[in-house]
């Protein structure tokens, strides 16, 4: 069945928000309210966490992972290059020496996790993005737009209760 | 016995030497960053010769070594040349040396700047206008004859420095051939009035020194470890007597008015008031009371207060000295250059031989010395008189050709004697140079010579050590130039212009010293050898040995004409003296030119590529000058401007400038660096041997208000170690050295 | 007085900063032009330098680090600044860092750009720089990793490509307003390609908030790191005079120091080019000021700490460096460094003058002349006057190459810097936008308050 | 440069030289100076100049202390208020000390100073950047910086004078650092013959160039593994040990009556050269 997208702009949050609960809790057919809803703002709400629910961030596990790899890496490949040049004999010091490759570690071990969770970042934010089919550049001024994906049946449902909720303007993505 | 008559009939078979030398002289395997196209080899006049069938003495990439004899200075050390791919890289000591023992100074480590040097001459140059115009030498040699043509030998002057050997026999014949006694022999800076003394005490001119058994040193001004005589023998010597023997270890006390390499060596170094040597030596004698009869008498006027007054060292100091030399026997005293400076220096010298006798070290630490049984080979010591006369019939424009070897009068001789005008009022003018030093400079023909490192000669050093010995010179490489020649092939060249008969044997001086030493064979110590394996071996050796005569010494120093002046009065417009400063390095600056040594630091003050007045703190603060003013010294005959340097090392009544740079000319590397303190010294006379005295120079010094940054070695710290243990010294009642090894 | 109007228009902000990006004042093309001449002329010096060698700086054997390394030292330490209200007071959620801290990141990338400069002028043989990084090669040959320089090389990696990421990823969102209003051309492709298809969802705001705190946190301890490593290439030799223990925390305050006066300079001049009056308050200069005031006392109690550390070891060697420091050829610019860094900033103990912009200005170029002069000071004495005395002192003074070289670096600094703001946009709109809107809900919270009390 | 040869070669790349080390087998090259026997006359300082190919840099560089002498012959005086130095001065041969841990091996960043296994600290020409960051931290400052390009400069070696350069040693180009090596092209030359003869060097088979020249004999120098050698005898007979910085001898309640030590020896880079201090007699 095909789906289509509908976007709607709201000049403030509570708007918003108000719409978000009403889709919640309506029960539309070809629209779930986890999957097919899409907020967006110009900045950044932590309320919007908060009414679309508990939404997990894995993004912290890329950087463990990255920076126990930068330290780890680091380490050995320093360490293992001095081992094999022997010819850097250095007079008072042995040829694997702790206290610089552990500088060096330490600085392994930020580059490694800033690069890996910068990684996370565009892997777990999908970055870059295709752009959405509908989009309005008044998000990036004020507005918040609530961006739906439903089945054909479910749109004019969904319009009503935008234009209920006096949405700004509302956009349509045209049938297929 | 050489001479060139007896020679002649010997043909000079020319050694497989020569072909090395050719074969030597280009290699493919280059030096890193190696010059091009300044060899005559490499501009492909020679033959090339590939590895692939060089000789069997040659391997690429090995380094050969070839004996020959140091020229920097007269002391004859033999060197040991590297050679590597036809360029000789290195001089080394030579150890089969009596003299030098394998050892090098500096100086003499420089002789391959004096022969790599960019400016030396290349080829005859004739006077046109103020210009050198590049000639043949077939017309040089034409010019020579045309204007000797008719000139008596009461018109030709030859001024040279020391000569020895085959050279100084050649020379000798030449200027028979001329006709003329007209022969300088000069040296700037060389211990005369000391060699007069000498004679007069011992019946030696210079002794044989023996440091290493001496247990006290008592030095008046000579500088043995740096400029003196001998110094790289002295130097080997006073190490031994340093170690001592039986683990007492010798003194050595230096006594000058301007501290030199030797005074800052010293366990104890006092500065005396310029001049009064003779009578501290005297005051010694006084306090040793030794003496007995004239000598008595003659040194109970100087008892000790009389003599600290005038000499400025204590009374405390002059008995411990006394103590000392009574105790510690053999001893040893030495009259240097600041003691025979003065007018009065035969006294001094006088005065100081005394005490060696009193303190009974004649035959002791003074030793007969030996001399080569060649007297015509024995090296002509130069002197100033000698050029005071020349500058005195260069004056009365008595001289119609005048050569000039081995000397720059031009440069060394003093303000006073204007030799540089008179210098022009000889008819022509010919020079013997390396370079264009300020004398050839004023020459009407200049005639470039090989340098040290590519002629060939013998030497016969002045001091001796053990036994006597012909030094050979030998070349080290092919030549650099192809127009230079050896002195001893133009000299063979001149002679051939006079008596072409006599010398026809002889295609070039090469030939001439093998006749001349396989003639000798025999006395030579080759009695039985093959000529070719005796001349082999003694080149190889570079060095013959000789047994030597023995002169024997007298001790005949006696009081009778001691007569010491007092101390000078202080000269109200001149109040200081004007001590010329003889450093190690640059000598009479004849060697300024070689970089090494214009940046080796002085050992003293550290100063290099400049010359520096020293100038005592206390006096200093007197006349409120710091390091670095520019100052003007003048004395009666001129002045120069320099910067100060503060010495603590010097009489508060005495300043010093050092002898040797000041060129303005020379080449690159000595023109503009520095003042020439010749200029401003008067022509004051030793009284008993008509000397320069180079002391009596008297000056005054008053600032410019220039100041510049003295550029020097040491730091801002100066002298000292800011209480950090870098140069430890103890005192020998904290040591004992017979645990050493 | 508020930080920041809480009634302007979103609308307005993003205006005002796009317009930043188009027309700035007439003085930007000035201060442009300049910093290319600037720049310009250091090239010349450059090359000149390489073709001669490096005695043109005119340094010495014994003296054998100049002017390069305390001017390197000085840009490392600018950097510092940044991260300073970009990590740290993003951690303490001090909203007033919002519109000021792009630029500051921003400073902290391009000074540590012109500190890297200063490694290759500085080097010997700047055609055989590679030999320094660790690449893997047939030979087995590797750098030294034993050598703070190497640290310092590594430490500066990571903090450069920290710091550029951690400015890009806070700027994605402006970037998709540039993108968003921009006209269509080579700019509009630029912000279209770097904003990644932001579009502000609710997922890109997750993911954005949690990363962005992690890299923070990470630049914290990195930042401490590399000037820390810094101060090691001199704590970790043997020299009198470097080898203090207290050298790294110095130098963490000396960065954050020279960091808070250039932010204070830097601040006033975009303020005035770009028309950055309404977002650049007074009220958050003032803030700038005090917390430049509380570093610069941090600053001149470690250095009373180097002193009384040096006095009480006995340790005569740097007891000495210290006195020369004082009483020797340096004492003028060491006594520059000590006025300059600690009683000059004694000004912003005045209310009067924290906002006043002549007096700030002229203050905040004061104090960086003086942490310059604190770098030379740790660089120059210790060579003049180490353990050796023969070596003492050479009346070294650098040359007009080593002058122009120091010269162009501002002007190359000045010429990056001022690219980026007419670039990019030099405030963080959706930032600002944050604290507008938490200032109206805390208007309104309060309101709420009042009336539930009422 | 893989991990399991790190974990293979772990006690031997954790070794601490000279610490906890087996002395240098068969070389290690030292050097003993008797101050009292030099007199400051700079022949050695002019030899190494010959022998190692070093630049005269002139007189405007030398004022700005850009001059490249290997060996530098320093000289002290007292300054105690008295008038005149009348104890003489103190002159100091001072080049590279070699140190055993030596400060400037640790610093540098591409590995260009290294400790080798007969003890010298060597200085790779070619690998070195110039940061001179080893000069930086020599605490006796005897490294010296190419700052110009000396082989093309026409002042310090004319085409003639280039022709007296020894080839057994690199020709320095600017931008690297240098300093003394002990005459490494000698003891290279000297090791290989050996080693063919299958031996080590004898005593006295090899010189430096200062050593040789000097007319004192104030410099020995020699391999100090070598119980027979001069220098190892020189070092025992002082009672100096290469890896102490604090010698037993200067523990001892009683002066040691012996004159051996090292200059900044507190600092634990062990040098390589002992000095001998100056004697003065007391009597005078």
């Amino acid at each position: 069945m095909s789906k289509r997208h509908l976007l709607a702009l709201y000049g403030n949050f509570e708007e918003a928000e108000a719409v978000v609960q009403e889709l919640r809790n309506a029960t539309i057919k070809g629209f779930d309210v986890n999957d097919d809803m899409i907020v967006k703002s110009p900045i950044e709400h932590p309320e919007v966490e908060r009414f679309l629910g508990d939404k997990p961030v894995y993004v912290q596990w890329f950087t463990l992972v990255g920076a126990l790899l930068g330290g780890i890496l680091g380490f050995s490949l320093i360490s293992g290059a001095q081992a094999n040049f022997y010819m850097q004999l250095k007079g008072g010091k042995p040829i694997v020496p702790f206290p610089p490759n552990f500088v060096l570690t330490y600085e392994m071990f930020i580059l490694g996790g800033v690069f890996i969770t910068i990684l996370g970042f565009l892997i777990c934010a999908g970055l870059p993005a295709k752009r959405s089919p509908l989009y309005s550049t008044k998000v990036s001024v004020d507005n918040i737009a609530i961006l739906v994906e439903a089945d054909e049946s479910a749109i004019s449902e969904l319009k009503a209760i935008f234009t209920k909720h006096k949405a700004l303007e509302i956009q349509e993505e045209a049938g297929k | 016995m050489i001479d060139s008559g007896s020679v002649k009939q010997m043909a000079g078979h020319p050694f497989d030497r020569r072909d090395f030398l050719k074969v030597l002289g280009w290699s493919g395997a280059a030096v890193a960053l190696s010059g091009c196209g300044n060899t005559s080899v490499e501009d492909g006049r020679e033959t090339v010769v590939s590895y692939v069938e060089a000789n069997d003495y040659m391997v690429p990439g090995v380094g050969v070594y070839f004996n020959s004899t140091c020229a920097q200075c007269d002391a004859g050390c033999s060197i040991n040349g590297r050679v590597r791919e036809g360029r000789v890289l290195k001089l080394e000591g030579n150890p089969d040396s009596a003299i030098n023992k394998g050892r090098l100074c500096g100086l003499g480590q420089a002789g391959v700047q004096h022969h790599y040097n960019p400016d030396r001459v290349r080829e005859p140059l004739l006077r046109n206008g103020n210009k050198g115009e590049a000639i043949s030498w077939e017309k040089a040699y034409a010019l020579i004859a045309e204007k000797l043509a008719g000139v008596s030998g009461e018109e030709i002057a030859f001024l040279s420095g020391g000569v020895s050997g085959h050279l100084k026999v050649l020379l000798g014949n030449y200027l028979d051939s001329l006709g003329t006694k007209n022969h300088f022999v000069y040296e700037a800076i060389a211990p005369s009035v000391v060699r007069a003394a000498n004679l007069k005490a011992f019946g030696v001119e210079m002794p044989r020194y023996r440091f290493d058994k001496a247990q006290v040193v008592l030095s008046f001004g000579a500088d043995f470890l740096g400029s003196w005589v001998s110094p790289v023998h002295f130097s080997q010597q006073y190490a031994q007597f340093r170690k001592g023997v039986n683990g007492q270890r010798g003194v050595l006390i230096q006594v000058e008015s301007k501290m030199t390499l030797t005074g800052a060596n010293a366990d104890r170094w006092l500065a005396v008031k310029p001049g009064t040597e003779g009578v501290l030596a005297l005051g010694i004698i006084n306090a040793l009371g030794m003496a007995t009869g004239e000598v008595a008498e003659l040194v109970k006027g100087y008892d000790k207060a009389r003599v600290s007054r005038e000499t400025g060292v204590s009374t405390g100091q002059i008995d411990k000295i006394a103590a000392l030399l009574k105790l510690r026997s053999p001893s040893l005293v030495l009259a240097g250059n600041a003691a025979e400076g003065y007018a009065h220096g035969s006294q001094n010298a006088a005065a100081i031989n005394l005490l060696n006798q009193v303190l009974g070290n004649v035959g002791k630490t003074i030793e007969a010395p030996v001399s080569v049984p060649f007297p015509q080979m024995v090296p002509s010591k130069g002197n100033t008189v000698a050029l005071k006369n020349m500058n005195d019939g260069l004056a009365a424009g008595k001289y119609k050709v005048v050569f000039n070897f081995a000397a720059n009068p031009v440069f060394t001789a003093p303000g006073a004697f204007k030799f540089k005008d008179n210098f022009a009022k000889a008819g022509f003018k010919v020079a013997f140079a390396h370079y264009l030093d300020e004398t050839a400079l004023q020459a009407d023909l200049v005639l470039p010579l090989d340098s040290a490192l590519e002629d060939w000669g013998t030497q016969v050093p002045e001091y001796m050590t053990e036994g006597a010995q012909i030094n050979i010179q030998q070349p080290l490489m092919e030549r650099l130039h192809a127009n230079t020649r050896g002195m001893g092939d133009i000299l063979l060249g001149l002679i051939k212009q006079k008596k072409a008969d006599e010398y026809k044997g002889f295609e070039d001086y090469y030939a001439y010293l093998r006749g001349a030493v396989l003639q000798n064979k025999g006395a030579l110590g080759g009695g039985g050898v093959e000529d070719d394996t005796f001349w082999n071996d003694t080149l190889t050796q570079g060095i013959v040995k000789l047994a030597g005569t023995t002169t024997s010494l007298a001790a005949h120093a006696s009081a009778a004409g001691l007569v010491l002046p007092a101390a000078a009065e202080a000269d109200e417009h001149f109040p200081l003296h004007l001590i010329p400063g003889v450093t190690a390095s640059l000598r009479d600056g004849r060697h300024t030119n070689q970089p090494w040594l214009q940046e080796s630091p002085d050992p003293l003050t550290t100063i290099v590529w400049d010359s520096w007045v020293e100038i005592h703190p206390k006096k200093a603060a007197e006349l409120g000058i710091v390091e670095g003013d520019i100052v003007q010294v003048t004395s009666k005959t001129g002045s120069v401007k320099a910067q100060v340097y503060l010495f603590p090392g010097i009489h508060p009544e005495a300043i010093s400038i050092p002898v040797g740079r000041g060129h303005d000319a020379m080449g690159r590397y000595a023109k503009g660096y520095g003042v020439n303190p010749f200029q401003i010294m008067d022509a004051v006379f030793e009284a008993a041997t008509g000397e320069l005295a180079m002391h009596e120079t008297r000056v005054k010094i008053s600032k410019t208000g220039q100041r510049v940054l003295v550029v020097k070695d040491e730091g801002s710290a100066g002298a000292l170690q800011m209480g950090r243990k870098i140069a430890g010294r103890v005192s020998t009642d904290q040591v004992d050295l017979s645990k050493e090894v | 007085m508020k930080d920041i109007r809480e009634d302007i228009a979103w609308a307005k902000i993003n205006q005002d900063v796009m317009k930043s990006l188009e027309n700035p004042r007439k003085l930007y093309w000035v201060i442009l032009f300049l910093a290319l001449a600037a720049f310009g002329f250091g090239v010349g010096c450059e090359i000149y330098q390489y073709r001669t060698g490096m005695g043109v700086e005119n340094v010495n054997n014994p003296q054998v680090w100049g002017l390069y390394i305390a001017t390197f030292i000085f840009w490392i330490g600018m950097s510092h600044s940044g991260t300073l209200l970009s990590a740290i007071l993003h951690l303490m959620h001090a909203d007033w860092r919002k519109p000021i801290y792009r630029f500051a990141e921003a400073m902290t990338t391009f000074s540590l750009m012109t500190a890297g400069l200063f490694v290759m002028v500085h080097i010997g043989r700047l055609w055989q720089f590679y030999y320094s990084l660790p690449y893997p090669n047939d030979r087995g040959i590797w750098p030294n990793f034993q050598s703070p320089l190497l640290w310092d090389a590594m430490a500066i990696f990571t903090y450069l490509s920290s710091s550029v990421l951690f400015l890009f990823v806070g700027m994605i969102p402006d970037l998709a307003i540039a993108r968003d209003n921009m006209q269509p051309g080579w700019r509009q492709k630029l912000y279209t390609l770097l904003a990644l298809g932001w579009e502000g969802t609710d997922r890109q705001w997750r993911n954005f908030r949690v990363t962005y705190l992690t890299i923070a946190c990470f630049l914290i301890p990195l930042a401490v790191s590399v000037h820390s490593i810094v101060a090691s290439d001199f704590a970790m030799s043997q020299q009198p005079g470097w080898h203090v223990t207290s050298f790294p925390p110095y130098f963490v305050a000396g960065a954050l120091y020279s960091g808070c006066a250039a932010i204070i300079t830097l601040f006033i001049i975009l303020r005035y080019v770009f028309r950055f009056e309404t977002y650049m308050t007074l009220p958050i200069l003032k803030k700038i000021v005090r917390l430049t005031f509380a570093i610069a006392m941090v600053w001149t109690y470690l250095n009373a700490v180097e002193f009384a550390a040096v006095w009480y070891s006995h340790d005569e060697a740097s007891k000495a460096v210290l006195i020369q420091k004082m009483t020797g050829t340096y004492a003028p610019f060491w006594w520059g460094m000590i006025f300059c860094g600690s009683v000059v900033p004694l000004v912003f103990a005045f209310k009067r003058f924290q906002t006043n912009i002549p007096v700030l200005f002229a203050v905040s170029l004061l104090l960086n002349l003086g942490m310059w002069l604190e770098r030379w000071m740790i660089v120059a004495p210790t060579f003049s006057h180490g353990y050796y005395p023969w070596t003492w002192d050479h009346e070294q003074w650098p040359s007009l190459v080593a002058w122009g070289m120091v010269f162009a670096s501002f002007g190359w600094f000045t010429l990056l810097f001022m690219i980026f703001c007419k670039v990019f946009p030099s405030v963080s709109m959706y930032e600002v936008k944050e604290m507008v809107y938490h200032r109206t809900l805390h208007l309104k919270k309060s309101e709420n308050a009042e009336q539930g009390a009422h | 440069m893989s991990v399991s040869n790190l974990l293979e070669n772990w006690a031997q790349v954790r070794h601490e030289h000279p610490n906890n080390d087996k002395p240098h087998d068969p070389y290690k090259w030292a050097m003993a100076i008797d101050l009292d026997a030099c007199t400051g006359c700079n022949a050695c300082s002019i030899a190494c100049y010959a022998e190692n190919n070093i630049p005269v840099v002139g007189k405007e560089r030398f004022q700005h202390g850009q001059q490249m002498h290997w060996m530098r012959v320093e000289r002290y005086w007292d300054e105690d208020g008295r008038e005149f130095p009348d104890q003489g001065f103190q002159f100091l041969p001072m080049m590279c000390q070699q140190c055993e841990a030596a400060p400037c091996e640790t610093v540098c960043p591409v590995a260009a100073t290294n400790h080798t296994a007969d003890g010298l600290n060597s200085q790779i020409y070619n690998r070195c950047i110039g940061s001179r960051y080893c000069s930086a931290n020599c605490p006796f400052k005897v490294r010296y910086f190419n700052w110009y390009d000396y082989p093309t400069d026409e002042m310090v070696w004319p085409a003639e004078m280039q022709q007296q350069m020894n080839p057994d040693v690199s020709v320095r180009s600017k931008g690297v650092m240098e300093k003394c090596t002990f005459c490494v092209q000698r003891l290279s030359a000297a090791k290989v013959k050996a080693k063919g003869e299958g031996r080590i060097v004898a005593e006295g088979e090899v010189q430096t160039a200062c050593q040789q020249a000097c007319p004192t004999s104030a410099i020995s120098f020699g391999n100090l593994v070598n119980p027979d050698s001069r220098v190892h005898k020189q070092w025992a007979a002082q009672q100096v040990e290469l890896d102490k910085d604090k010698q037993a001898k200067n523990e001892e309640e009683e002066a040691s009556e012996l004159r051996g030590y090292r200059i900044l020896e507190e600092l634990r880079a062990y040098p390589s050269v002992m000095y001998l201090e100056r004697v003065r007699e007391s009597a005078v």
